[in-house]
């Protein structure tokens, strides 16, 4: 892995909420391609990371830069287009869309044809309109969801949600995916599942993928590397093994046997 | 509905009445229509005029300008009326006013007060087809100014006028040019809008002025409230209005005691012991249960205005009862003896009453 | 404690369970896995009276309770801690804490009270937050305590370790023992099947809104086709 | 000028604890169950029409009162039973499309069974005028309203947050099904709501009635609003931002016609309640909770 | 969506307007009923252009009638005051209305839910308040013999425009983007969705539309008064949008029709009109809340022969 480009570089970031500090002068450096996990206790702070990667709160303090450009008080979509996409711990879809409208709407950012084009159906409109189905499509068929493309979001079942979610946010293209909890609510069966689709994907996409999950065998399996977030700092980073043996991990996080 | 009021089924005479029945000014719309029937059943009772029954087709424009349009389009092509009533504001009932000249209907407002109704200012046109039973704003505004300079000697006036109302601020803007020519001096100029019912903040105001009379040209659901207000923070002086304030409800809002001191210009008094207007005030008494207003009394009036312009036409033609009505002269209503001018407009003597412990007691008489 | 007789349920037109009949028996605990959308969650809202089943009977301590509404089924001791946490959002830790305990009138809530927060001294540390900005985990358990406020004689818990830190589900797990050797029953719906299989007596899979398999928690935990469906493995 | 200045703030406290006590009914119901409750005006009307008929028969202002918020309350909780809980989960556009449709039925029925001209209202409190110094006056009604908005104020956040029922009350507004999981039960719940808030509008009613002595049935529609308006101001669901707003709206109303705009008090009325929303977006009082992400 | 259904459809409309200018012309057709196809048109274009901002972008906007008399009185003021012809009048009126939307959507777009509706209601009453005490425009008793250049045709094809235009948005990957933002705004901007940017558009052009409607109103009714554009009327527009389902435009047109209708019938019965029309409006969405061609996802479920909703309350089957 060498001659790698920094794409994330998270500069001593901190976000208070009134008194509590939920992330406190966070560093973090991920490379181009890498595949790499985010655990820590419940509230340690790691989906308010997320969130301050993806614009949804502004850091207190402290920089963030993607692929070298600085995305501080940027909107969240505006931070998307540089290249960030993400899922949601609680899942979040356009619920009364379908299934393909979903994947479309992530898509709606890449789309050519100006809403003038789309009010007079000018030709620019069609062709934009079909290549965006198209493109839709081949991502519903990687995720084994193209069957359903025409139901409504909401009537799917859990797993199925969580798919779609991931298919939504790589449907924008992104050169850093952020995976929040993606294995929650899934039986181990279908964790492995997922397990192989994260890795197929970053393969396939060549993108970069961060994922936060308490699943010690998917954080364990998947991720190259990892980063423990305890109370709001990094306590502890390394591959699976050194995080595995780390005493202050198994302290605050793993527990005794893993 | 077709309500027929004489309960005749042979030739029928049809009026088309438009009215607010519902929404914000249903109060007068209802009024008017329930004198209107009342004179429409004496009519029929009488047998009807040129031995034909008169039969009301009532609409309901809901107090709305563009209802108005339609209800009277719907009134002449659907329920193909002789003649149109309507509507009791201004607003409503210019909304009519095109589309009766247009289908050459000819149509009478009671009570829509606003110069433009008969007289298109704008094209400087009469409109042919319109004709109305009331005095319009200039006259009334103009009795109560000279009634302030000369009869309470004010020098000096404040206008407290509803902002939303056609009626209130033609009568405002009367009042106003009719004072200041007689050397008044205009303190404020204030409004309120329809509905209103918290006045303590501008009469605060008016009463740090000091005018010698508080000019209040409104309807009677607000002047209620602003008459017992203005006495209640020590505003002791004169307070006069049109006919908006002609309500049996205004004493009861306003209290007796506040209303003594106050003045209004109005068609009538229903005190009169007139036998014409004693027998009208009975039998509206005798069938709803209530003593009229001025809107009620003026659509009375309109209402036999048409039936003496068909007797006089001859028939229910359309042009010719349209010459009739415009030749209205000496007619003889509850509200006085009155004649139609060039404009479509009556000429009529207002009287002005003042308030004295709950009644109304006639002041004077002025003859245009 | 608690028989299922051959209920069937209805989202609309969809049937989602198909004549599910289970029993608990006092003392036990009992789990239900299966895939996602097999209906878990679904028997467990029937059972607490949030849905009605258009057929078949629910027997609870004697009673019949189906049909009923929920308030009357909580009073008689069987409460439900939902999916997805469900803690009052707009209220303080306490405040949810106290909420539970909402039926009872005895004396002995406040000292409850305390013993919830022994149990888990991160709420007593949140005691004054609002609850809607707990971490995942932290609502959890603010949902579990809650549930025990009622001091109830069978719980229902759905999927309580989901989105927890490995080193809190096992704290749950050993937490749901604990409160089951002290007396309360327990149905346990899970998708952490290796763990419910561990500390559940008795186990029913479901599939597709159909009980499919029963028996006994450690047999079906060794069974192969059980494994290789619902274990991972 | 100072004496002015206090006068036409007395005025506006005056107009501002009318429409906090219509705001705080609306508020209550909407802290509850997020609707916008469109008939409440129309509830207030009914009240005041309550207290007109036990006026006319002679009752005093205290039994009005008593029997116009009874009246109100069993109203109330019918219209919730008959139009609102069938909705239940529905859109909430949806009920509050239902609460119009309820408003305009409750103000034609009144059109149509008590004609549409206003009444006065008989005089059952005879009004004192206290002169506090130089020209500045105040009148017994004018404090009483007062008092008895702050009184009730009081009451209702206590209720609300202090009494059992009113945590029940929170929960359900919160999550109506987890909420039964503890063994609330919802309906009663959402009726002893409905209950309160119309007798408040009811209570309302009868004192406006007595302070602007008539009745109609279309009084409703403008206090409403305004009400409304109050409570969205001080950030609605919450009983002290009900308080706050109405007195804001009712001195800042003042102010404007007091300084010779009176033609424009409804438009800055609405002015500043947009600027406020600007900076404020969840009102005064109103906790800008963002969804947690 | 130029698509053989699309040029069906086209056609059976022009076929429609056909038969109706004939019938008009040849005395068939009295005013009356003219009067209410224009009045169902205008209406419809008032409820289109609403659903786009209320039913597809979920913003809870209740100041649609403030738009309105935007349109209404600068177009009025443009034939009557300018003698300009009444296309360019119409125009006007939008783009004034369509500025004012911009104007109102910017600052606002900070609030959600009943904070947006009540803040949309105040700026309408501002703008009506705004009219009320304008002299140029009359005050209180408004604009009174303005010409009448409406017509059906005029109507029909502006209708027919306007249908169009937000059904070629609604229809597009914007339209798509304007619908997420109802369904989670949060996820639409994760989505890189300029939420802020489809708010404003949603504004502009349900504000343009709104104004065109005003237009054609001013110049049907002769008269225009800023009490015609109070909130109620706002509500009005909402009651088509709701009761036809949100984010339907089909359905919003469906129940335009049947709500102008009903109210025009009921002009038979003045008295019992109102509490008729407020119980229809009660039971309709009682026994259908998700409007006439039901919400958002209900045509779909309908295709499936199920329907899914509320799990979140005690049902049974
Ligand atoms: N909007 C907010 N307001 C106040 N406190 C917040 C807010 N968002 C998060 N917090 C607090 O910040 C801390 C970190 O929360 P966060 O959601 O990031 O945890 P987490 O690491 O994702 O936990 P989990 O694994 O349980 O999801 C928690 O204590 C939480 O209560
Ligand atoms: N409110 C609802 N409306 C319609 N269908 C529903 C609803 N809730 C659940 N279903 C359907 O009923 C079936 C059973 O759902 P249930 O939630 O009981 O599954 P589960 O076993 O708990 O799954 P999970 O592990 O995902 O929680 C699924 O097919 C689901 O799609
Ligand atoms: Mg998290
Ligand atoms: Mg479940």
């Amino acid at each position: 892995m060498a001659a790698q480009q920094l794409l994330l570089n998270v500069d001593n970031v901190s976000r208070v909420f009134g008194g509590l500090k939920a992330v406190s002068d966070v560093n973090m450096q991920i490379q181009d391609g890498e595949l790499v996990g985010l655990i820590g206790p419940n509230g340690a702070g790691k989906t308010t990371l997320f969130n301050l990667l993806t614009g949804v709160y502004e850091p207190s303090g402290g920089k963030i830069h993607l692929s070298g450009e600085s995305v501080g008080g940027l909107r969240p979509y505006q931070i998307t287009k540089r290249g960030a996409a993400r899922t949601f711990q609680n899942i979040r879809l356009f619920g009364d869309m379908t299934v393909l409208e979903n994947v479309m709407v992530a898509y709606h950012m890449h789309a050519r044809h100006s809403l003038f084009t789309s009010i007079f159906r000018l030709p620019g409109h069609f062709k934009g309109e079909a290549e965006m189905r198209e493109k839709a499509v081949e991502f519903l068929k990687i995720f084994n969801l193209d069957g359903k493309k025409d139901e409504i979001a909401k009537n799917l079942p859990y797993g199925e949600q969580r798919r779609l979610e991931i298919a939504r946010a790589l449907a924008a293209r992104p050169k850093l995916l952020l995976l929040d909890e993606p294995a929650a609510g899934m039986n181990p069966q279908e964790t492995v599942d997922l397990m192989n689709l994260i890795r197929w994907i970053r393969d396939e996409f060549k993108i970069t993928i961060l994922l936060i999950e308490h699943d010690m065998g998917l954080v364990m399996g998947v991720c190259e590397r990892i980063y423990v977030l305890d109370h709001g700092q990094i306590i502890a980073s390394g591959t699976p093994e050194e995080i595995r043996t780390n005493p202050h991990v198994i302290e605050a996080y793993l527990g005794q046997e893993v | 509905s077709k309500s027929t009021s004489g309960g005749s089924n042979g030739d029928t005479i049809k009026i088309g009445a438009n009215f607010e029945m519902t929404g914000g000014v249903a109060a007068f719309g209802q009024s008017q229509l329930n004198a209107i029937e009342l004179a429409a059943s004496e009519i029929n009772a009488a047998g009807g005029v040129l031995g034909k029954q008169i039969e009301i087709i009532k609409s309901d424009n809901a107090s709305k300008a563009e209802e108005s349009t339609r209800v009277a389009t719907k009134l002449i092509t659907q329920d193909k009326v002789d003649i149109l009533m309507g509507a009791t504001t201004s607003t409503n009932t210019l909304a009519a006013v095109q589309v009766a000249n247009d289908k050459k209907v000819p149509m009478v407002s009671a009570s829509a007060t606003n110069p433009n109704v008969t007289f298109d200012s704008k094209k400087g046109k009469l409109n042919e087809w319109v004709f109305r039973a009331c005095f319009i704003d200039p006259f009334q505004g103009t009795v109560m100014a000279n009634f302030s300079l000369k009869k309470l000697n004010a020098k000096t006036a404040v206008i407290f006028s509803d902002n939303a109302a056609d009626y209130s601020k033609g009568l405002h803007k009367f009042y106003k040019e009719a004072f200041e020519k007689g050397g008044g001096k205009i303190l404020a100029e204030e409004s309120y809008q329809t509905k209103d019912t918290d006045f303590n903040a501008v009469l605060t105001r008016i009463k740090s002025l000091n005018p010698d009379v508080i000019y209040v040209p409104g309807y009677y659901e607000e002047v209620g409230k602003i008459v017992k207000q203005a006495r209640e923070m020590g505003i002791t002086v004169p307070m006069m209005g049109g006919d908006g304030w002609d309500a049996p409800q205004l004493v009861e809002i306003a209290g007796a005691a506040a209303l003594n001191n106050t003045f209004i210009s109005n068609h009538y008094s229903p005190d009169d012991p007139d036998p014409k207007v004693k027998k009208f005030v009975d039998a509206y008494k005798a069938k709803y249960n209530a003593v009229p207003d001025s809107m009620a009394v003026l659509g009375y009036d309109g209402m036999y205005m048409i039936a003496d312009a068909i007797k006089r036409a001859g028939s229910v033609d359309k042009a010719k009862v349209k010459e009739a009505l415009a030749a209205t002269k000496d007619f003889v209503g509850v509200t006085g003896t009155l004649t139609l001018d060039q404009n479509h407009d009556p000429v009529k003597a207002a009287v002005i009453l003042e308030h004295k412990d709950g009644k109304q007691v006639f002041y004077d008489k002025v003859q245009p | 404690m608690l028989a299922v007789d051959n209920i069937n349920v209805f989202y609309g037109a969809i049937h989602a369970l198909k004549g599910v009949s289970l029993d608990v028996k006092e003392g036990e605990i009992v789990t239900l896995i299966g895939a996602n959308g097999a209906g878990k969650s679904t028997i467990l809202k029937t059972l607490s009276g949030l849905l009605k089943p258009t057929s078949g009977s629910i027997q609870f301590l004697g009673d019949t309770i189906h049909g009923r509404p929920a308030q009357q089924i909580v009073k008689r001791g069987l409460c439900h801690c939902p999916e997805g946490r469900r803690v009052f959002a707009n209220m303080s830790v306490e405040e949810n804490l106290e909420l539970g305990a909402y039926l009872r009138k005895d004396k002995e809530v406040k000292s409850d009270l305390e013993k919830v927060y022994v149990k888990f001294p991160r709420l007593k540390e949140r005691q004054k937050q609002l609850s809607g900005t707990l971490s995942g985990g932290e609502q959890q358990m603010l949902a579990m305590g809650r549930a025990l406020m009622a001091r109830p004689k069978l719980l229902l818990l759905d999927e309580p370790s989901m989105g927890l830190a490995p080193l809190l589900v096992k704290e749950i797990f050993s937490i749901i023992k604990e409160i089951n050797e002290s007396g309360t029953t327990v149905l346990l719906v899970e998708q952490n099947a290796n763990m419910a299989l561990s500390i559940a007596h008795r186990a029913y899979v479901i599939e597709t809104g159909k009980i499919v398999l029963a028996g006994d928690a450690k047999e079906l935990a060794d069974s192969d086709e059980i494994k290789k469906a619902y274990l991972g493995g | 000028m100072f004496e002015y200045i206090v006068q036409q703030l007395i005025n506006g406290i005056s107009i501002g604890s009318i429409y906090a006590l219509i705001a705080l009914g609306y508020t209550m119901v909407y802290g509850i169950i997020k609707l916008i409750n469109f008939a409440h005006g129309d509830v207030f009307m009914v009240g005041a029409f309550v207290g007109y008929f036990a006026a006319k028969a002679g009752l005093g202002l205290f039994w009005s009162l008593i029997l116009a918020m009874a009246v109100c309350a069993i109203l109330g909780v019918l219209i919730e039973r008959l139009a609102y809980r069938p909705l239940r989960g529905a859109a909430r556009i949806v009920i509050l499309i239902t609460a119009i449709g309820v408003s305009f039925l409750l103000e034609n029925l009144g059109i149509y069974a008590l004609g549409p001209q206003a009444k006065g209202f008989p005089e059952i409190v005879t009004k004192t005028q206290y002169t506090l110094f130089g020209d500045v006056t105040i009148n017994s009604v004018q404090i009483i309203v007062l008092a008895v908005t702050v009184i009730l104020m009081v009451l209702l956040q206590y209720v609300v947050h202090k009494t059992k029922m009113g945590k029940a009350m929170r929960a359900v507004s919160y999550d109506m099904e987890a909420a039964r999981l503890m063994g609330i039960n919802v309906d009663t719940t959402i009726s002893f709501t409905f209950a309160i808030g119309s007798a408040l509008a009811g209570a309302a009613g009868v004192v406006f009635a007595v302070m602007y002595p008539s009745v109609d049935p279309l009084m409703g529609i403008i206090p409403g609003l305004k009400a409304f308006v109050a409570a969205v101001l001080g950030g609605i669901g919450i009983i002290p931002g009900a308080l706050v707003g109405g007195l804001v709206l009712g001195i800042v109303e003042t102010g404007v016609s007091s300084a010779g705009f009176s033609l424009w008090r409804d438009g800055a009325a609405f002015a500043i309640l947009i600027l406020i929303l600007i900076f404020k977006p969840s009102g005064l009082f109103g906790k800008n909770v963002r969804e947690k992400v | 969506m130029f698509n053989k259904k699309f040029f069906l459809y086209l056609v059976l409309s022009l076929v429609f307007y056909g038969v109706v200018q004939f019938l008009i012309t040849g005395m068939w057709l009295n005013d009356f009923y003219v009067d209410t196809l224009v009045l169902i048109g205008i209406n419809i274009i008032l409820a289109v252009s609403l659903n786009l901002i209320n039913g597809f972008t979920g913003q809870f906007s209740i100041g649609h009638a403030g738009f309105m008399s935007i349109g209404a009185y600068v177009s009025a003021i443009m034939t009557y005051n300018f003698q300009m012809s009444f296309p360019v009048a119409l125009l006007a009126g939008c783009v004034a209305a369509a500025l004012a939307g911009l104007v109102i959507g910017l600052p606002t777009l900070r609030l959600k839910g009943d904070y947006l509706a009540i803040a949309t209601l105040g700026f309408g009453e501002i703008i009506r308040i705004v009219w009320l005490n304008t002299e140029y425009v009359g005050g209180a008793s408004g604009m009174n013999g303005i010409d009448k250049l409406t017509n059906w045709t005029w109507t029909f094809f502006l209708v027919l425009i306007t249908i169009l235009v937000i059904q070629n948005i609604v229809k597009s990957t914007h339209g798509r983007a304007m619908i997420s933002v109802r369904e989670n705004e949060i996820a639409a901007e994760a989505m890189g969705v300029n939420v802020t940017k489809y708010k404003v558009y949603a504004f502009v052009v349900g504000a343009f539309f709104a104004g065109l409607a005003g237009g054609l109103t001013a110049h049907y009714f002769y008269i225009i008064q800023p009490t015609s554009f109070n909130f109620m009327k706002s509500f009005e527009i909402l009651v088509f949008v709701v009761l036809g389902g949100l984010g339907s435009t089909g359905g919003v047109v469906l129940g335009t029709i049947l709500l102008t209708l009903l109210f025009t019938y009921l002009q038979e019965y003045p008295e019992l009109r109102m509490i008729i029309y407020s119980l229809i409006l009660i039971f309709t969405m009682i026994f259908r809340p998700q409007g006439l061609l039901g919400g958002f996802s209900a045509k779909k479920m309908v295709k499936k022969g199920g329907s899914s909703q509320d799990g979140s309350s005690t049902t049974s089957a």
